[in-house]
This record gives structure tokens, C-alpha cells and sequence, in this order.
């Protein structure tokens, strides 16, 4: 094991993956000359030059498409969103094109694309610029969606996600591009699969669920339980939202019967709704609490630092739902 | 210039009729309420899609829009398949999933059939990259209809074949109207082809009621592709002579103008030039034209008598398994 | 009363918008010299004349955006999209400029538009054209959704939208547009406030939560239950997805204490997973049995007419949750 | 052809002036981490909006992208309130709520301010359609980047405007690149303003170092545009010296690129026309640069002292309360 960014696990994950199988390509603006926005594309261009690492114009729903039509006839496109708030433009093309021709075309075409950028809202970027899309695209039937919130994770998740025959949505956190993780050697083939959340913390009093940019502050805030409120939380990673690991879901919860979803998108219809309603159907007779969610706030994420950080989830703001669950 | 090795005329004439009966076959059976979904009829523009078909080469990458029934008839899909996917039968082109506006034909390079009026411009673009990225020669026709030029995502996928410059030709079906919206109501322009000319893609317009015209023009344009990828533009001006749907009275058109293009039919017409020239008998066209109906009709009970899609196999189409090897 | 169509009621209320407030028009595809794909604005042009009926290229992004525009100055647009299917080529500018707006502007500019069109599946359209978009939109702060079932909630839901100073969607249901039902006389200014559900049926065992499509499906499977199976069940009618109106939804299960939810959207991240989250977490002792939803099955819709059927909730489904909430 | 009446260009030289000092405060400020977010500055380009906002009257319509300090300078915002804004303070001219990417000001006719490249110009069709809808004669002025252009929503729109023949100008602001592509690595075609013709909409290229050029060749074009509504294309070619945005060091382009544009600074120019026709000295300059650094100065004090939007009203910007009476 070594200790890496998160930036330099993905970049690795694309890297291997454009070594492995020639029919890989990365497209979209300012991955190649500029070694792209977030850098995670750093030197891809200079390895393997401008046929397999395209820059596109501002025109996502133009390259978007693209890559489903190449990978109609089995190319296997990468595409970047400079971030998923630029792909509402394409929303069209990755959820009525790519996941619906399998279908259409009585099983004829696969479309074997990952879309990959970061997702949810960074530092200060504003209403347009801030949004989670995992729940909008979670309700779409045929995409898969995984959300990395470590390194090895990261890394794990999109070689994964390349290789799957199917449309997959990577949706990384550009907070966390700059942390540090442990991830195997890089002679190690890490694949971790779609649809295995993992305990991230074990704990007995409750379950505090949690993905992508939430991993960090359920970690942070389940430390903070256990030393304040002697609360011993565990922290369940779901890395993927879709498919859905409930059988995770489940077995922490019939251990703590009490669970605390804190999620990085905005409630309504949102991730944490999903999850609790199947927690409930499966476990009713198991909970000892209601199921209770920290989400965004329900409105536009302003300019403001210090009210976006009211419309974020926080440490306050899961404590006070731990507690509540735990009738402390 | 040296032409493709061209398809006899006269074949090209019976799939035109082909076309035609299938239709008109389909238009009953619709009617009759067999037939669910939406229906758009190509009746009056055969000569686009078949004049294209014989311009192409079989593996030529053919991507259109919903009206789409005749694509995959000019490129090889039986007419059973194309009756049988209208019924929702497991025979079908899409095995009964698809419907009327989604057919596909991975075997006859028919990648759909696509019901988002411009979304599948990119695609047709993706499809042009894969044979550049690949080295192939392969051409891609990529159909549209004028109300498809005012959508984004076209403009998005024409800047992006000529900056990549891939091997398209971008196909334009101008039956004049989208739905019940004229050209010239729809587009602040006098040409639609002038289009092209925003991102230095050589344009043409070409008689759409001319077979003959519509494979001459394309085979030049593809051939220059071929041996150079780049994309062209082709405008290929024609007439529906159904209404929009099956449900649609076309009232916002006139007799005259729908008499006037009937009286340029483009299998008469195809007929007149080989009769004149010899190539084909009365005899002869009223075999075939009779061939076409009973094919019609044959698919009509091939699609009666063949299976519904299996209910258990309702989940069997989200995902495919497996992975790259 | 008189009986009048679905498609009627909303007719009429689109004239009386528009005869009342000279800032009202209407523009969207065929809307005016077709009278409507749907004929739903059926004599507005003659009436009202171009200027306020407005035809469009197929343009679904650049003519949304106009009518954010034109409500950014005052005028109150109601957007046709022929069916909300196609709104997805114009999602952008639904969720990220007309609900932002106001808080980006720190209040400046609020949008009062309306946003209208058939929305979910109809019969056998194909797996692009059946979506249902109501959890899509659900989850973005700034916009209201409202759900029409009847013609009387039609009428009364679209002149309150068009009233309205933010931006609201008006999804209706292509399947009901010839339904009847009776609505107030013309010289009744019918208006029904966005935010309200209504108990389309009194029942004691079981509360069957609703909307739009599935109203109709959840009447008749309520007279059904009562003859075979003597179950009573209150059918709750949302008619507004959001604001959700809660306060309605946990007076039902306060007195039925069992709830299933009968959606027309897909089940994950949809509403039925967002009415249940807030259930439980309300009424969490009050609840006799899990929460079930019946929604569409989660794959693309398919062509075919009986996987279709299979596909959409149905009165069999509906009946199985019921029962086994009540486990009978 | 009269124009309108004209704005004292000495006066305009020293909006020019407060433009540049108060965005290099800005840069300043968030260098410090007193600013969050993104900042996209545009020291280099300020003759572009000050032409325009020149010719054009004060109640016509403006929109523009996120590069938009110097729209709501130029507009008549306070520097004060532009400078808070950065601050995400209440003063701010979108009450902290917006951000440098977010500036509206209605008051002084500023709609923002809009960061999805290219979504914009969809809104600012629409402000043209309100004045049409309303005959009012206000002119829309609708600012974009080249990058905008490969965008499907600026086609609609332009499409939009030209059919319904609306009073919108669109000012393309040709900075060479979109971030660190280039215009000829995004957009297949030679010059931009070739886009426009594809909708049968009048083009111009002026350059935009050039305060006086872009004022008069604006305020022609809205001349027109004021009598006869129609929109109009304007490709304004100018350069940022700056990365694109705070973040960006731009390696992507030459130093003696950035040096040649620098000799040909639109304040420079300005100073040096009015200098050379004695309508300005060189004291009167420098008292006019002094005044605009006190004010950028001044400007973060008062960002600095001013209060943050109360946590209270988090909630009271998502719905407005009412409805039309
Ligand atoms: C994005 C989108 N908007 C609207 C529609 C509805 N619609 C289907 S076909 C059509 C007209 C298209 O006309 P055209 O492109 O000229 O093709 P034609 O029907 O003439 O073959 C419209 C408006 C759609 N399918 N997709
Ligand atoms: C739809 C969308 N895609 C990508 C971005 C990220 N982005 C912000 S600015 C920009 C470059 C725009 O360049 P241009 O239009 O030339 O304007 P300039 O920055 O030169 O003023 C990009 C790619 C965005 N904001 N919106
Ligand atoms: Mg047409
Ligand atoms: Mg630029």
C-alpha cells in the first residue's frame, strides 16, 4: 500500500485503463492540452496522445452523444464532465440515449460509457454550479452510479466502471481531490465492484450511512459521538448508489437499529428518501427509531460562505439526528 | 470520379415498392388497432432512403430518426421483422421493445430508429468517430428531418464532425413541414443547407422525388468521404404524403401542393425512366409491385402468429452482464 | 357543476388566464395553428391571436429559456412541452435558471412561469417517450409541481399556476385528456391553491397515497377492495408534489395507520420513496406496518403492450401491498 | 444615420479606469481569500462593454456570462456593491447570494450574470421578446465568449430571435480561447460571425481594443435595431490578460501574444485619441486613475464593514410569496 491522492488514483484508474484495452479513449474539455480543469488528467495526453485523449469544445450534449454512439459499435469512451453541474445541458443524451438503447433495441446495443467528473456542491461556486445530480440520474433505469470517497475507492471503483458493459456515472467529490489515502501497489489490478458499500467504521448503536463527500464528516462525527456522547457509530460507505448494496444496508442495521442517512445531495426525492424507504420495508419490525436524514437544505445553494455551510450537512447537524434516533 | 459498384435499378425500384406496400400495409394494420405507440409513414420520400442505400456500402453506418421503417427495409431487414417489431412481437427488428420509432438491426447496420427529434445527430457523429478511431473506411448516413435542424444538439454534433472532421454525411429528409410547421416557419433561413455552411461543411441540395439523382449526388459526396473523411451536408428536398402520424389529418397543407408532389412519384418516376429506357416491362413492374403487396401482406400474418416478448424476460433488458474481458 | 373534459378544464383555464392578464401567453410547439398536439389550446390562436399564441420551432432548451427571459421582466409565460418527455432537452434551463434565479439575484428577480405539458408514460410510446419527470424536478429547490387528476383540479391547479410568481410545473396525464368530470360554471373563478391534497375517498383500514395517473387506478382498486377483500381504504389524492402537503398525508395514516403509495414515476429516488421518508419519521409509532410504494418496475420502458402493462402499477399490484399492509 | 445621444468620453475612459482598478483589487482580495469561488477578471477587455453600454440607452436590456464585474460596472452598479458582492456580503449587488459569476442589479438593468456557458443567451432572447410582446423600443444587449458558441442553446436562441424578428444584439466577445482552447481548436469555421449568417441574421466584426470603433459600430447596428426590430450579431475581437480564471496560469498561450495585445491597451488607446485631440491631460488622467483606486480601495473597506446576509432569511430567497392579483 502506498499513500496517494485521490486526483492520482483516478488518474492512475484512467491510465491503466488506456493502457489495457485499446478501444478506451478519454473526451471532453480540457483533459488533454490542458492536462484537465481538476488536473485528473494530468500527462494522459502526452502518453497516449491526441487520438485516444480528445479535447471537445464547450458542447456536452454534442460530446455526450458522441460517445454513446461510438460505443454503440464497442468503442468504450470515457467522457468528463468538467463537473455533472455541466451535464444538465446533456441530460437528455445520458438518461433517455445511453441507458435506454439496450431496451429499445431488444437487447441489440449496449452502450458500455462511463461519464465521469465531479459532482455535488465544492467551495462558494453558487447555485448553477453547485449541484448533486446523484439522485436525478439514480432514478433513471440502466445507468449505474458509483460515488468514491476514498483514494482506493477511486481508483477501485472507476477501472470498474470502465470495463462494465454498461452506462456508468463516476461521480467524484472535487473536495477530495487533493486528500490522501492508502491504495495498493500499482502492479495491483484494484477492482472494486458496483454495488458493495463498505463499513468504514464498525460501531453497535447506530448506523450513520453515508457516500462520497459525507464519508469524511460521518468519520470525523462518528469519532466525535463515541469521545462526547460515548454513541458508537458505524459508518457505512455505500460507494455505490446504484445498484444499491441493501443487503449491506441491512445487516448493519439489524445490528444498531437505528440509522442516520447523511447525504450530500438536496432531500427531496433524494438518496437518503430511497434508502430509508427500503430500510423500513425490509426492517420495520427492527428499528428502534425512526430513520432520520441529514440532506442539503431544500433550497438554491447561495454565494454566501456561511450560508452555504447552513445549507450543507454538518457534524452539528448529524449529531443532533444521531442523538434524536438514539433518544439521548 | 469513380462510382461504387452500383445496384441494379430495377431491384432498387422493387424495395422501393416494398417500402411503399409494407407501409400502406402497416397503415391498416394500425388502423385496425393492432399496432400501438405512434406511426410515421415515409410514403412519398422512397427515393431518399434507397437512392442512399445504393450509394452506400451494406456496412456503411446508417443511424436516422423515428420515421424509420424504411431505413431498415432499404437496408435489409425483412419485412416480417419490421411487421413483427410494429406488433411488439419477439420476432420483431427490436424484438417487439422498440416499436414503430425505434427499430434496429445490428446485423444490417441499422443503429435506430431514434424518437428525440435531433438527439441522435451525436450519435451519428459517435458512430463516424469509432470508424476514424478505428481506421475503417466506413461512411456513416446520418438521416434527419428539417425540424431536427433547429434542435442544439444537432449544431453541437455538426461543429464537432468538422472539427474532428469524421466521415458523415449529414442527411436532411426537407419534407417541408414538422409535424404541422412549415420550413419556413420553423427556420430563419431561405436554405436549410446554408446551415452547413457555419461550420465549413460542403453542402448540396438534391432532388429527394429522383432516385436516380439522390444515389448519383450521395455517391459522389460518399466516395469523396471515403477517400478523405470528412462530413457533408445533403439536403434532400421531399414530401410525406401522409400526415405527420397516424393521427394527424394534415390539415395545414393543401391538396394542391400534396397533388403536385404526387404527380412527381418517386417509383413512378423510376419506373417511367427504366420503361422508357427498356430496362423493365409493364409485365415485369406489375409482378414485382404484386410481390411487394403479398410480401406485405405475408408479414402482416407472420407478425399475427408470432410470439409476444416473454414476460419474465421484462428485466432481462437493463443490463447486460459481464464486463471487458 | 357541469361534466367537461380534462382536456377542456385545462382549455378553459388557459383562456380565462389569458383573457384576464394581458402579460399571459402561451407558446410551445403546435400550440397554435395545430391547436395543440393534444389539442389542449383548441381555439386559443383564433381567439387570442400570434401575439399571444405562439408557435415554435422544435426548440425545446431555446424556448424554455425565452420564457425565463420574458418572466425576468414580468411577463408570465406558460411553456408547453408537448410531452415533459422532451423537457429533458431543456432540463438546464428548468432546474437551473428559473428556480435559481431568484436566490442568485439575492431576491431581485423572481420567474412566474408556468411550465405545462403531458407527463408519464401513455400507451406503448417507447422507452423515450414515457417518462415520468415528477421526482426529477421534485428534487430541485424553486420549482413547484403540481399533478392534476380530475378536470376540476386541472382547471383550478393551471390558473393558480399561471398566477403564481415562481416557476410551476403543471404535469397532466395524456391518458386522461378525454376523462370527464364536473367542474364549477364557467363564471367560477376556480382556483386550487398549489400544496393541497385532497381525500378523493373516505377510508378507515389503509390510506392509498396518489397522484395524477395513478388516481383513477387507486378509486377503482379502493371500490374493489372493499367488495372482495372488505378493506376500506382512503384514497389521498397529493395533487401538488411539491409543496407536499403533509399535513394531509399524516391526518390519513394517523386515523388508517397503514399506507401504500401508488406512484406513476419510477421507484428509485421517486416520490413514493419521498412521502414514505417523511411518514416514518413523523409518525413512526403510528404506523402499523412498513410503508409499501407500487411504482413502475425499474427498467425502460418496452414497445410491447403487455410488458408495458407489466411495467406500470396496476390494480393487481396496488391490491398485493394493500394486503399485505394490512396482512390479510 | 443620427446617433444616440453620446456619453462624454472622458467619462467613459475613467469607467474604463475603475473597471481595471477594481478588478485588480478583486484579484488581490482573492489572493487574500477575502473572495470565494470562481473570479474570472476582464483586465484587457474593458472597451468592449464600455463601447456598448455607450451606445446603447440605459434601460436597454443587458445580459452576460460570468466574466460580468464590468457589465454592472459599466451599468451604473456601485463599485461598493460589486466589491461586496465578492465578499458575499448583504450590500452586495446580489446581496451576497450570487457571487462574482452571479452579479443582477435590476435597477440599473443588469439581468446577470450566468454562469452555464451559453444558457444565457436563451434569457436574453426572451428580454427581447418582452419588449417586442410590450413595443417597447429597448434594445437587448446579450454578451457571450466564443467558447458560447458551440453551445445548442445559443443556436436555439439565435434561431429564435431571428424568426421572431426580436431587438437583440448579440455580442460575441472573441478572446481567443474558452478557457485554454483556442477558437480554432473549438469552432470549425473561420471567423465566428459566419455563424450568424446559418439564421439570416447581420454580422459585424469590430475590434474590440478599440473603444471608439466599438461604440460607433454598436451604436449604429442598435440604431437600426431600435427602428426596425431585428437581431444583429456582432463578433468583438479582443483578448484577457489574465488566466481564465483565478486558478489558471494560461500556459496555453505565448507571452509575446499577451505582450502584442497589452501594446494595444483599450485604455491606453482611449488616453492616448483624447490625449492627442487635447480633450485630455495628462494630470486629468492621473487624477482619474488616482479617484478609481481610491474608489476600488474604498470599495473593500465597505465590503469588508458590511454585514453578511442574515442566516435568518437562508430560506426566504427559494419562493417569493403571492401571486399576480
Ligand atoms: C425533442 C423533441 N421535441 C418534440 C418532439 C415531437 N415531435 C416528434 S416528430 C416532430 C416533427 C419532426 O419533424 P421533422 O424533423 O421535419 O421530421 P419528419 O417528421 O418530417 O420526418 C416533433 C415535433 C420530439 N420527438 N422530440
Ligand atoms: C455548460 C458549461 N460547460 C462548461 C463550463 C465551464 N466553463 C466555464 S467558462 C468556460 C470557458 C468559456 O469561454 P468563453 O465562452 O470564450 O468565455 P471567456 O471565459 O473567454 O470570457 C468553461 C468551459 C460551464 N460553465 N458551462
Ligand atoms: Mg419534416
Ligand atoms: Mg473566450
Amino acid at each position: 500500500m502506498r499513500e496517494i491522492t485521490y486526483r492520482q488514483a483516478l488518474n492512475e484508474a484512467l491510465a491503466e485503463e488506456l493502457a489495457r484495452d485499446p478501444d478506451v479513449f478519454l473526451m471532453g474539455e480540457e483533459v488533454a492540452e490542458y492536462n484537465g480543469a481538476y488536473k485528473v488528467s494530468q500527462g494522459l495526453l502526452e502518453r497516449f496522445g491526441p487520438r485516444r485523449i480528445i479535447d471537445t469544445p464547450i458542447s456536452e450534449n454534442g460530446f455526450a452523444g458522441l460517445g454513446i454512439g461510438a460505443a454503440m459499435v464497442g468503442l468504450r469512451p470515457i467522457i468528463e464532465f468538467m463537473t455533472f453541474s455541466f451535464s444538465l445541458v446533456a441530460f437528455d443524451q445520458v438518461v433517455n440515449n445511453a441507458p435506454n438503447m439496450l431496451t429499445m433495441s431488444g437487447g441489440q446495443f449496449n452502450i458500455p460509457i462511463t461519464f465521469r467528473g465531479p459532482n455535488g456542491p465544492a467551495h462558494q461556486l453558487g447555485a448553477t454550479h453547485s449541484h448533486a445530480t446523484e439522485c436525478l440520474f439514480a432514478n433513471i433505469p440502466g445507468l449505474k452510479i458509483c460515488t468514491p470517497a476514498t483514494p482506493r475507492d477511486a481508483k477501485g471503483l472507476l477501472k470498474t466502471a470502465i470495463r462494465d458493459n454498461n452506462p456508468v456515472l463516476v461521480l467524484e467529490v472535487e473536495l477530495l481531490y487533493s486528500s490522501k489515502g492508502l491504495v495498493e501497489e500499482e502492479d495491483v489490478d484494484l477492482l472494486i465492484p458496483l454495488g458493495e458499500a463498505e463499513v468504514k467504521r464498525e460501531g453497535g448503536d447506530v448506523t450513520i450511512i453515508c457516500y462520497a463527500q459525507t464519508v469524511p464528516l460521518a468519520l470525523a462525527t462518528a469519532e466525535r459521538l463515541e469521545e462526547e456522547e460515548e454513541i458508537s457509530a458505524e459508518v457505512l460507505d455505500l460507494r455505490s448508489i446504484k445498484p444499491l448494496d441493501l443487503e449491506a444496508i441491512l445487516k448493519s442495521v439489524s445490528k444498531t437499529h437505528r440509522v442516520v442517512i447523511v447525504e450530500q445531495d438536496r432531500p427531496f426525492c433524494g438518496v437518503g428518501a430511497e434508502v430509508s424507504y427500503r430500510i423500513q420495508k425490509e426492517m420495520f419490525d427492527g428499528l428502534d427509531a425512526p430513520i432520520l436524514r441529514v440532506a442539503q437544505e431544500d433550497v438554491p445553494m447561495p454565494y454566501n460562505e456561511r450560508l452555504e455551510k447552513a445549507v450543507l450537512p454538518s457534524a452539528e447537524k448529524l449529531i443532533a439526528a444521531v442523538k434524536k434516533v438514539c433518544y439521548t | 470520379m469513380q462510382q461504387p459498384e452500383q445496384r441494379d435499378e430495377v431491384e432498387m425500384l422493387s424495395l422501393m415498392l416494398l417500402i411503399r406496400r409494407f407501409e400502406e400495409r402497416a397503415s391498416q394494420q394500425y388502423q385496425a388497432q393492432k399496432i400501438g405507440g405512434f406511426c410515421h409513414l415515409y410514403i412519398g420520400q422512397e427515393a431518399v432512403v434507397c437512392g442512399a442505400v445504393a450509394a452506400a456500402r451494406p456496412d456503411d453506418y446508417l443511424i436516422t430518426a423515428y420515421r424509420d421503417h424504411a431505413h431498415a427495409l432499404a437496408r435489409g431487414t425483412s419485412a416480417d421483422a419490421c411487421m413483427a417489431e410494429l406488433f411488439g412481437k419477439a420476432t420483431g427488428c427490436s424484438h417487439g421493445l422498440g416499436g414503430s420509432m425505434h427499430y434496429f438491426d445490428r446485423e444490417h447496420h441499422m443503429y435506430g430508429g431514434h424518437a428525440i427529434v435531433g438527439a441522435h445527430v451525436p450519435l451519428g457523429v459517435g458512430l463516424a468517430f469509432a470508424s476514424k478511431y478505428r481506421d475503417e473506411d466506413r461512411v456513416t448516413l446520418c438521416f434527419f428531418g428539417d425540424g431536427a435542424i433547429n434542435q442544439g444538439g444537432f449544431h453541437e454534433a455538426l461543429n464537432l464532425a468538422a472539427l474532428y472532421k469524421l466521415p458523415i454525411i449529414f442527411v436532411c429528409e426537407n419534407n417541408l413541414f414538422a409535424m404541422g410547421t412549415s420550413v419556413e416557419r420553423s427556420t430563419a433561413l431561405k436554405e436549410i443547407v446554408e446551415r452547413a455552411e457555419g461550420y465549413e461543411i460542403p453542402g448540396a441540395v438534391i432532388d429527394g422525388m429522383n432516385f436516380r439523382e439522390v444515389r448519383d449526388a450521395l455517391a459522389k459526396i460518399i466516395d469523396g468521404i471515403r477517400k478523405d473523411p470528412h462530413p457533408a451536408f445533403a439536403e434532400i428536398r421531399t414530401y410525406r404524403y401522409r400526415g405527420h402520424s397516424m393521427s394527424d389529418p394534415a390539415s395545414y397543407r393543401t391538396k394542391e401542393q400534396l397533388e403536385k408532389y404526387r404527380l412527381d412519384d418517386p417509383i413512378t418516376r423510376l419506373r417511367a425512366q427504366l420503361t422508357r429506357e427498356e430496362k423493365l416491362s409493364n409485365e415485369q413492374f406489375d409482378k414485382m409491385d404484386k410481390q411487394a403487396k403479398e410480401t406485405a401482406l405475408a408479414s402482416v400474418k407472420f407478425a399475427e402468429e408470432s410470439p409476444e416478448p416473454p414476460l419474465e424476460k421484462l428485466y432481462d433488458y437493463t443490463y447486460v452482464n459481464g464486463a471487458s474481458a
